[in-house]
C-alpha cells in the first residue's frame, strides 16, 4: 500500500483514520475501566458486592446519544468522500478495463489492447468496467478504489496518480480458481514517456501500409476517409474508375496496383482530373519497393493479410489465464506442445482420442463445450469475439506448439 | 426414577393456542419464502413494464380467473369444515374436508392444462422460443414457471395434509373439543389461497 | 396460558365472505381490462389486499386471535415491506 | 479429583426408552440440546482444522500446501460449516435448548416433537455438507457467499451444499417457531416479561430474526439450484435476471443473520456478568430493548455488503446511514455490562474471563464494523482480509468466547461435574492472546490492501502473514487445551451442586445434571428477578 498523495486516496484515507481514530479512543476507554473496575472491585478485595443499583435512565439516556452524535459524524464524513470516488473530473481520460476469468483486458479509444493499464502521471483517469463471465472486482489499494465488474452492466472508477510508478490491481471479488492471479499493474508513466507509448502504440498496432502513409506524410495531402483534400482521398480505391490525363488526353483507368505504383513513384506522369501535378515522387530511397508494396495492399484493401500476431492474441484475449505455455496443467490444457498432442474428448457423452489439427483446434475455440478435453470442466469461454483472421492466427501459432 | 408420565409428556402441556400461534408463525415464513419471489417480480416489472404486459398477454386468463374461483371456493370449504367440527357435524365435517381437496385437484389439473397448452407454445424455462422474445418476456415467463411452480408444490402439500387430517377425524383423533390440526391445516391452506390471490392479478392480469 | 375457545363462526358468515371474495375477483378482472396505466397494478393489488383482509380476519379467524396474532402479522408486513422498499433503493436509482 | 466411572443421574438415566434410541428419538428438550451440543462441537473442531490449514497456506507466498483449487475448496467448507453448522446453531439450539425452558419454569418447549425434527434438519444438512465435500464434482467452491454467475457455472457439488444449507435453515426456523411460541405460552406462574433472564430475551430477538429472515435465504437456495439444473435464468442477466439481485436476496438473509449468531452470545454475557459481579445486570429494560432493536435494526442493514457492487449510489447512502443506526444498541449493551461491574463483587472464573474477552474482542470486531460501514472506507476494506478479521472478530472473538463461556458456566450444570480450573484460565490466556495476534494481523494487512480469498500473495505481505500464521498455532494449543480439559472435567470433574457459581436464574435452583421433568412433578412459581442474589449462595465444588 503506497501512501500516495492523490484524491481519492486522500478522500479515502481521512474517512479511515477518523474512524480508525475514534474506534482506538472508545475501545481504549471501554478496556481501561473494565480493567480498573475488575481490578478494583475483585472478590478477594470485595467480598460482598458494595451496590446494587439497577441502572439509571441518565446514563442510558448519555450512552444512546452520545454514540448517535459520534457515528453519524462517521456516516456523514464517510458519505461525502464517497461522493468524492464517484464524480469524475472533466478532463478524465476514458480507458475499457475487461475483466474475465482470470485476466484483464485495457482497451484505449484508438482501439489499442494491453494487459496492462498505462497511464499518464496527473491526469485523471477513469476506467469503466465490464465483465465478460461471472463477477470480478477493480481493486487498486494504492488509489483505494474498487469496484465490482457485472456482466452486461457498465460500471466505473476513476482515479489520479501525482507519482509514476506502478501499482498493483487486484481482482478483489471472488471469481474462481485463478482468483488470486489475476493481478496485473496500474504503470503511471511520465508525460513524455506516456506519449511515446501512445505513438508507439499507434505504429505497432497499425498496419504496416498505415504507418507508411503516415511517416511519409501521405496523409498531410491525402485523407483516408473520401473527404477531398489537396489530393483526391485514397478512401476505397481498389477496383474503382478514375479519369486520368495523360500525355494531355483524358482516359478512364481501373484503378490497380501498377496504377498506384506509378502513382508513388512518378506521379507527374498521370495527373488525376481536377488536380494540380503537385505530388512529389517517391523513388526507391524515400520508400524501398517492400514498404511500396505495403502501402498499395494498404490502399488496395488487402491489409488483413497482414497476419495478427498469435502470441499477442493469446495474452490479450487472457487464454493464458488459463492456460499455461510452459507445461504446467491448472484449469486447462496447457499449449505446450499441443500441436503434436493426441487428446482424448469427451463428445455427445463419449469419449474419442484424436489427433489435434487446425479443424479440432477451431471447434476448441468457437465452440468450447461442445468437445471437452478428458479430465477438465466446461468452462472455456466461447471465443466467438475474434475475427477469423485472429482464429487463424492463434490456430497456427498454436500449431507450432 | 420417575418413569410415569415421562412418555406423554409433551402432550401432558396441551396448548391449542401455542399450536396456532407456531401455525401462524410458520406461515410467516411461508411469506417470506414467497416475498423472495415477489421482490423478484417487482424488480422486473419495474425494469420491463411494456415486456411484462405482453407477456401476461400471453397467459390465458380464463384459465387463471377459474382456478381463483375454485381456489377461494375451497377456502371457504375447509373454513365451514371447522365450524362444522366445532358444532360436532363429523360427517359434515369429512364432507367439506373432501370438497376442499376434490377443488385442489381440479386447481391442478387445470394448471396442466393450462401449462401443457404454453409449453406446446414453446414457453418454457430455458426454450429457444423464449430466448428469442428478449430478456424482459424471458424473465416474465421464468419467475411465473417458478412462482406458479412453488405456489402448485404447495397445493400438493395442503392437499396432502388435509387429506390426513380428515382421516384422523374419520378415526375420531380430531374431534369437537380437540380440533387444532384441522385449524392449522386450514391454516396452511388459507396461506395457499392468500398466495394465489396475489400471484393472480400480478401475473395474469397486468396490462 | 388461558385456553380460550372460539365461538364457531356462522356458516352463513362465511358464505357471505365467499360471495364478496367472488365479486371482488370479477371486478379485479374488469377493472384489469380498463387502461389505466400505471393504475392497473395498484388497483390490483389494492383489491387484492382486500381480499385477502377478509380471507386473514375471517375465514383465518384472526378476528378472535388475541392481540399478539395481530402484532405478529403486522411485523411480518412490516418487514416483507422494508424487504421489498429498500431493495428498490438500489433498483430504481441504479 | 474422583476416578470412579461417572454415574450420571437427572435426564441422563431417566428415559422412557433405553439406549442410543432414547436419545436419538428423544422430544426432551435437555437430550436434544446435548445432541446438538454434541454435533455442533464436533463441526466446529472440523471447520477449526479447516482453518489452521488456511492459516498454514498463507503462511508464505505462492502455493505452500495447496493449490488454488484446494484452497477455494478449503475455505468455502470452513466458511459453510462455520456459519451454517456451528455459529448459527452454536447458541441457541445447544444452549437454548438446555437453558431457555429451565430458564423460564417451563416443562419443555412447545413443540418438542419440531424440536427433535429440527435435529434431524440439522443433520441431514449436515451429512449433506459433508457428502459434497468428498462427491464427484470435488468440494464447493463458491465461498460461502455463493454469488452467482459463478456458483450457477462452476462444476464442484454446489447443489449437494446449497440443499445442506437449505436444511438447515430449515432446522433454524423451527428453533425459531419453537422459541417464540414457548416464550409466550409456556412462562411459569410469576416469570413475567421483567422478570426473563436476559439470555431468554436474546433468544426471543434471535428467534424472531430465524423466522422473518431464514425463508429468504430459504428461496435464494432454491433458485441456484433450479439455475444450475433447469437454467432458470433469473439472475441471468442476458435473460432479464439481474446478479446484483442475488446479492439483495443473500444479504436479506445473512446480514440479520450476524445478529442470529451474535445476539444469544450477548445473552450469555449478560447472565455471566451480574453473576460473577453479583450485582444486578445494569439497566435491565435498556438491555431488553436493544436486544429486540438489534434484532429489528437488523433486519434494515442488508446491503452494506455491497458497496462495491455496482448498486446505485442512492442504496449506498440510505444503507450506511441504516449500518450506523445498529451500532447504537450494541453501544448500549458494551456501556452496560461495564457498568455492571461497578462496586460489584468480582470473581474472575474462567466463564467470566470468556466473557470479558468478548467485550473486549467484540467492541474490537465491532468497531471496525464501522470503518466497513461508512461508505467511502468499505471501498477500500471491503473484499479484503480486513473483512476477514472483522468477521473473526465478531463471530469468533464474540460468539466463539460466548461459546466457550456457555460451556464453561453450564456444563457442570448439565453435566454435574466441574473441570480443572486452573487448566481452564490457562488455556483461556492462550486462546486469547493467539486469537487476538491472528486476526490482528490479519486486519493490518487488510488494511494494506491483501485481498480475501487469495491463496497467493505479493511478497510485502508476508511479515504479517506470518504473524498471524504463528498466532494460530498459539490459539490452536489454546483451545485444545480447552476442550481437552472440558473433556476431562465432564469425564473425571468433581461432583458439583445445585449452584456452584451463584447464579439466580431458576436452572441452579434444580439439581445438576437436572431431572428429566426439570422442576419435578409442581410447576415453579417465580417469585423474584433473574438478578437478584440477595440470599444466594455458591455452593462449594
Ligand atoms: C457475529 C457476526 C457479526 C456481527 C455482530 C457484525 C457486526 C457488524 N458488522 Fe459485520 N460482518 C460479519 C459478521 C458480523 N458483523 C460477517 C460474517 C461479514 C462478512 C461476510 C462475508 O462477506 O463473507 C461482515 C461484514 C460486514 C460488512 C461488509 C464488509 C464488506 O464486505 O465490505 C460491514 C459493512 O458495513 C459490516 C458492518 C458491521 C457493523 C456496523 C456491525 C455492528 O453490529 C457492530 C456494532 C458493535 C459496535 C459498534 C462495537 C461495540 C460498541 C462499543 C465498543 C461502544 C462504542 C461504540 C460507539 C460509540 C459507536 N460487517
Ligand atoms: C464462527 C466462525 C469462524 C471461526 C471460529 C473461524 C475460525 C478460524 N478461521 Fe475462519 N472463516 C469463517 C468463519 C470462522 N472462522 C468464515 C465465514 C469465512 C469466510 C469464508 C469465505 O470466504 O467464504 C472464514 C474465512 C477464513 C479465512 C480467509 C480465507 C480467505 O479469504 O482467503 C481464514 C484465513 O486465515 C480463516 C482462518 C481461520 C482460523 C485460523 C480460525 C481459527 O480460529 C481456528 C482455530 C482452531 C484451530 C487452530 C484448531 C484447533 C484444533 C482443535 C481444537 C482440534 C482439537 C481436537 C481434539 C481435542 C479432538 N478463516
Ligand atoms: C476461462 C478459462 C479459459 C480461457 C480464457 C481460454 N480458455 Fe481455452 N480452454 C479452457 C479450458 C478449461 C479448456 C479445456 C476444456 C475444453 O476443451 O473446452 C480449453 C481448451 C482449449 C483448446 C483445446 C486444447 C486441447 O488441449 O485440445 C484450445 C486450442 C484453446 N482452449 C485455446 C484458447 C484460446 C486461443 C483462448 C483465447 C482466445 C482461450 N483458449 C481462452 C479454458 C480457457
Ligand atoms: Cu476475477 Cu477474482
Ligand atoms: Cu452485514
Amino acid at each position: 500500500m503506497n501512501q500516495l498523495n492523490n484524491p481519492t486516496a486522500q478522500a479515502v484515507d481521512n474517512v479511515l483514520i477518523y474512524i480508525f481514530g475514534f474506534s482506538l479512543l472508545l475501545l481504549l476507554g471501554i478496556t481501561v475501566v473494565t480493567i480498573y473496575f475488575v481490578v478494583k472491585y475483585r472478590r478477594s478485595k470485595c467480598p460482598e458486592p458494595t451496590s446494587q443499583v439497577e441502572g439509571s435512565w441518565l446514563l442510558e439516556t448519555i450512552w444512546t446519544v452520545l454514540p448517535i452524535i459520534i457515528v453519524m459524524t462517521m456516516f456523514w464524513y464517510g458519505w461525502s468522500n464517497y461522493v468524492g470516488l464517484r464524480e469524475i473530473p472533466a478532463d478524465a481520460m476514458e480507458v475499457k478495463a475487461t475483466a474475465r476469468m482470470w485476466s484483464w483486458q485495457f482497451e484505449y479509444p484508438d482501439g489499442r489492447k494491453e494487459t496492462k493499464l498505462y497511464v499518464p502521471v496527473n491526469k485523471p483517469v477513469k476506467v469503466l468496467l465490464y465483465s465478460t463471465d461471472v463477477l470480478h472486482s477493480f481493486f487498486v489499494p494504492a488509489f483505494r478504489i474498487k469496484r465490482d465488474t457485472v456482466p452486461n452492466m457498465e460500471s466505473y472508477v476513476w482515479f489520479q496518480a501525482p507519482e509514476t510508478g506502478s501499482y498493483d490491481i487486484f481482482c478483489a471479488e471472488y471469481c474462481g480458481v485463478g482468483h488470486a492471479d489475476m493481478t496485473t499493474s496500474v504503470e503511471v508513466l511520465s508525460e513524455e514517456d506516456y506519449a511515446q507509448w501512445a505513438s508507439s502504440a499507434t505504429v505497432s498496432a497499425d498496419p504496416r501500409g498505415l504507418i507508411v502513409l503516415n511517416e511519409q506524410g501521405c496523409i498531410g495531402c491525402h485523407s483516408l476517409d473520401g473527404t477531398e483534400n489537396i489530393g483526391p482521398s485514397l478512401f476505397e480505391l481498389a477496383g474503382n474508375p478514375r479519369e486520368i490525363e495523360k500525355d494531355g488526353k483524358t482516359i478512364e483507368i481501373i484503378i490497380d496496383e501498377a496504377y498506384l505504383q506509378r502513382a508513388i513513384r512518378d506521379p507527374d506522369a498521370e495527373i488525376t482530373k481536377g488536380f494540380d501535378p503537385m505530388m512529389p515522387a517517391y523513388d526507391e530511397e524515400a520508400i524501398n519497393n517492400e514498404d511500396l508494396q505495403a502501402v498499395v495492399d494498404y490502399l488496395l484493401g488487402k491489409v488483413a493479410e497482414e497476419e495478427p500476431d498469435g502470441d499477442r492474441l493469446m495474452v490479450e484475449n487472457g487464454c493464458i489465464g488459463c492456460h499455461s505455455l510452459d507445461g504446467s496443467e491448472s484449469i486447462a490444457p496447457t499449449f505446450k506442445g499441443i500441436g503434436q498432442r493426441e487428446v482424448t474428448i469427451e463428445r455427445d457423452g463419449q469419449s474419442v482420442t484424436i489427433k489435434v489439427d487446425a479443424e479440432y483446434l477451431r471447434r476448441a475455440l468457437l465452440d468450447p463445450n461442445a468437445e471437452i478435453v478428458k479430465g477438465f470442466a466446461p468452462m472455456m469461454p466461447a471465443a466467438d469475439y475474434l475475427s477469423a483472421e485472429e482464429i487463424d492466427a492463434i490456430i497456427k501459432r498454436l500449431l507450432q506448439e | 426414577m420417575i418413569i410415569k408420565g415421562l412418555l406423554p409428556m409433551s402432550i401432558e402441556h396441551r396448548d391449542d393456542t401455542g399450536a396456532r400461534f407456531g401455525m401462524w408463525l410458520f406461515l410467516y415464513t411461508e411469506v417470506i419464502l414467497f416475498s423472495g419471489l415477489f421482490i423478484l417480480y417487482s424488480v422486473g416489472l419495474a425494469k420491463f413494464p411494456q415486456q411484462f404486459a405482453e407477456a401476461s398477454h400471453k397467459l390465458n386468463i380464463y384459465f387463471g380467473t377459474i382456478n381463483t374461483l375454485v381456489l377461494l371456493t375451497s377456502s371457504l370449504t375447509i373454513a365451514l369444515a371447522i365450524t362444522a367440527i366445532q358444532k360436532n357435524k363429523i360427517k359434515l365435517t369429512l364432507n367439506l374436508c373432501f370438497v376442499t381437496i376434490f377443488l385442489a385437484i381440479v386447481f391442478l389439473i387445470n394448471k396442466y392444462f393450462e401449462w401443457s397448452a404454453e409449453i406446446g407454445h414453446g414457453i418454457y424455462p430455458g426454450s429457444e422460443h423464449l430466448a428469442e422474445m428478449g430478456p424482459g418476456i424471458t424473465a416474465f415467463f421464468n419467475l411465473y414457471y417458478f412462482t406458479a411452480g412453488l405456489h402448485g408444490f404447495h397445493i400438493l402439500i395442503g392437499g396432502t395434509l388435509i387429506a390426513v387430517v380428515a382421516t384422523l377425524i374419520a378415526k375420531g383423533k380430531v374431534t369437537s373439543d380437540r380440533y387444532t390440526l384441522l385449524e392449522n391445516s386450514a391454516l396452511y391452506w388459507h396461506l395457499v389461497d392468500l398466495v394465489w390471490i396475489f400471484l393472480f392479478p400480478l401475473y395474469y392480469l397486468i396490462l | 396460558m388461558t385456553e380460550h375457545k372460539h365461538e364457531p363462526v356462522p356458516f352463513r358468515t362465511f358464505i357471505l365472505i365467499w360471495f364478496a371474495l367472488l365479486v371482488l375477483t370479477v371486478v379485479t378482472v374488469a377493472v384489469s381490462r380498463v387502461h389505466l396505466g400505471a393504475w392497473n397494478i395498484w388497483v390490483a393489488l389494492t383489491i387484492a389486499s382486500i381480499k385477502s383482509s377478509l380471507v386473514v380476519f375471517i375465514f383465518m379467524h384472526l378476528r378472535q386471535e388475541s392481540k399478539l396474532f395481530k402484532i405478529g402479522l403486522l411485523t411480518l408486513l412490516i418487514i416483507v415491506a422494508i424487504f421489498i422498499g429498500l431493495t428498490f433503493t438500489d433498483v430504481l436509482y441504479r | 479429583m474422583t476416578n470412579e466411572p461417572l454415574k450420571y443421574t437427572g435426564f441422563y438415566s431417566e428415559s422412557p426408552r433405553p439406549g442410543i434410541l432414547g436419545w436419538l428419538l428423544s422430544t426432551d428438550h435437555k437430550r436434544i440440546g446435548i445432541m446438538y451440543l454434541v454435533c455442533i462441537v464436533t463441526m466446529f473442531l472440523v471447520a477449526m482444522c479447516l482453518g489452521l490449514a488456511l492459516r498454514l497456506e498463507l503462511i508464505a507466498p505462492g502455493p505452500t500446501i495447496m493449490g488454488p483449487q484446494t484452497y477455494n475448496a478449503t475455505f468455502t467448507v470452513h466458511g459453510i460449516i462455520m456459519i451454517f453448522l456451528f455459529i448459527i446453531p452454536s447458541i441457541p439450539a445447544a444452549f437454548g435448548n438446555l437453558v431457555l425452558p429451565i430458564q423460564i419454569g417451563a416443562r419443555d418447549v412447545s413443540f418438542p416433537k419440531l424440536n427433535l425434527l429440527s435435529w434431524y434438519c440439522y443433520i441431514i444438512g449436515g451429512i449433506l455438507a459433508v457428502i459434497s465435500i468428498f462427491a464427484g464434482g470435488g468440494a464447493p467452491d463458491t465461498g460461502w457467499t455463493f454469488y452467482v454467475p459463478f456458483s450457477t457455472q462452476t462444476t464442484t457439488n454446489v447443489n449437494l451444499a446449497v440443499t445442506g444449507a437449505l436444511m438447515l435453515g430449515f432446522s433454524s426456523m423451527l428453533t425459531g417457531i419453537n422459541f417464540v411460541t414457548t416464550i409466550h405460552r409456556l412462562r411459569a406462574e410469576g416469570m413475567g416479561w421483567g422478570r426473563l433472564p436476559m439470555f431468554v430475551w436474546t433468544l426471543y430477538s434471535t428467534a424472531w430474526i430465524q423466522i422473518l429472515a431464514t425463508p429468504m435465504l430459504g428461496i435464494t437456495l432454491i433458485l441456484i439450484v433450479l439455475e444450475r439444473v433447469f437454467g432458470a435464468g433469473l439472475f441471468d442477466a442476458a435473460r432479464g435476471g439481474d446478479p446484483i439481485l442475488y446479492q439483495h436476496l443473500f444479504w436479506i438473509y445473512s446480514h440479520p443473520a450476524v445478529y442470529i449468531m451474535i445476539l444469544p452470545g450477548m445473552g450469555v454475557i449478560s447472565e455471566i456478568i451480574p453473576t460473577f459481579s453479583r450485582k444486578p445486570l445494569f439497566g435491565y429494560w435498556a438491555m431488553a430493548f436493544s436486544s429486540l432493536a438489534i434484532a429489528f435494526a437488523g433486519s434494515l442493514v442488508w446491503a452494506h455488503h455491497m458497496y462495491a457492487s455496482g448498486m446505485s449510489d442512492f442504496a449506498i447512502l440510505v444503507f450506511s446511514f441504516l449500518t450506523f443506526i445498529v451500532a447504537i444498541p450494541s453501544a448500549i449493551k458494551v456501556f452496560n455490562w461495564v457498568s455492571t461491574l461497578y462496586k460489584g463483587s468480582i470473581q474472575l472464573a474462567p466463564p467470566m474471563l470468556h466473557a470479558l474477552a468478548f467485550i473486549f474482542n467484540f467492541a474490537i470486531g465491532g468497531l471496525g464494523g464501522l470503518a466497513l460501514g461508512a461508505a467511502a472506507s468499505d471501498i477500500h476494506l471491503h473484499d479484503t482480509t480486513f473483512v476477514v478479521g472483522h468477521f473473526h472478530y465478531t463471530m469468533f472473538g464474540g460468539t466463539g468466547f460466548a461459546f466457550f463461556a456457555a460451556l464453561h458456566y453450564w456444563l457442570p450444570k448439565f453435566t454435574g461435574r466441574m473441570y480443572n480450573h486452573k487448566i481452564a484460565v490457562i488455556s483461556w490466556g492462550l486462546v486469547f492472546v493467539g486469537f487476538n495476534v491472528t486476526y490482528m494481523a490479519m486486519q493490518a494487512v487488510g488494511v494494506q490492501g491483501m485481498p480475501r480469498r487469495y491463496y497467493d500473495y505479493l511478497p510485502e505481505f508476508m511479515p504479517l502473514n506470518v504473524v498471524s500464521t504463528v498466532g494460530s498455532w498459539v490459539l490452536a494449543i489454546g483451545l485444545v487445551m480447552m476442550f481437552v480439559n472440558l473433556w476431562n472435567g465432564i469425564r473425571r470433574g468433581h461432583p458439583v451442586g445445585k449452584n456452584p457459581w451463584g447464579s439466580a436464574t431458576l436452572e441452579w435452583t434444580i439439581p445438576s445434571p437436572p431431572p428429566m421433568e426439570n422442576f419435578g412433578e409442581e410447576d415453579p412459581i417465580v417469585t423474584k428477578g433473574p438478578y437478584d442474589y440477595k440470599g444466594v449462595v455458591a455452593d462449594e465444588y
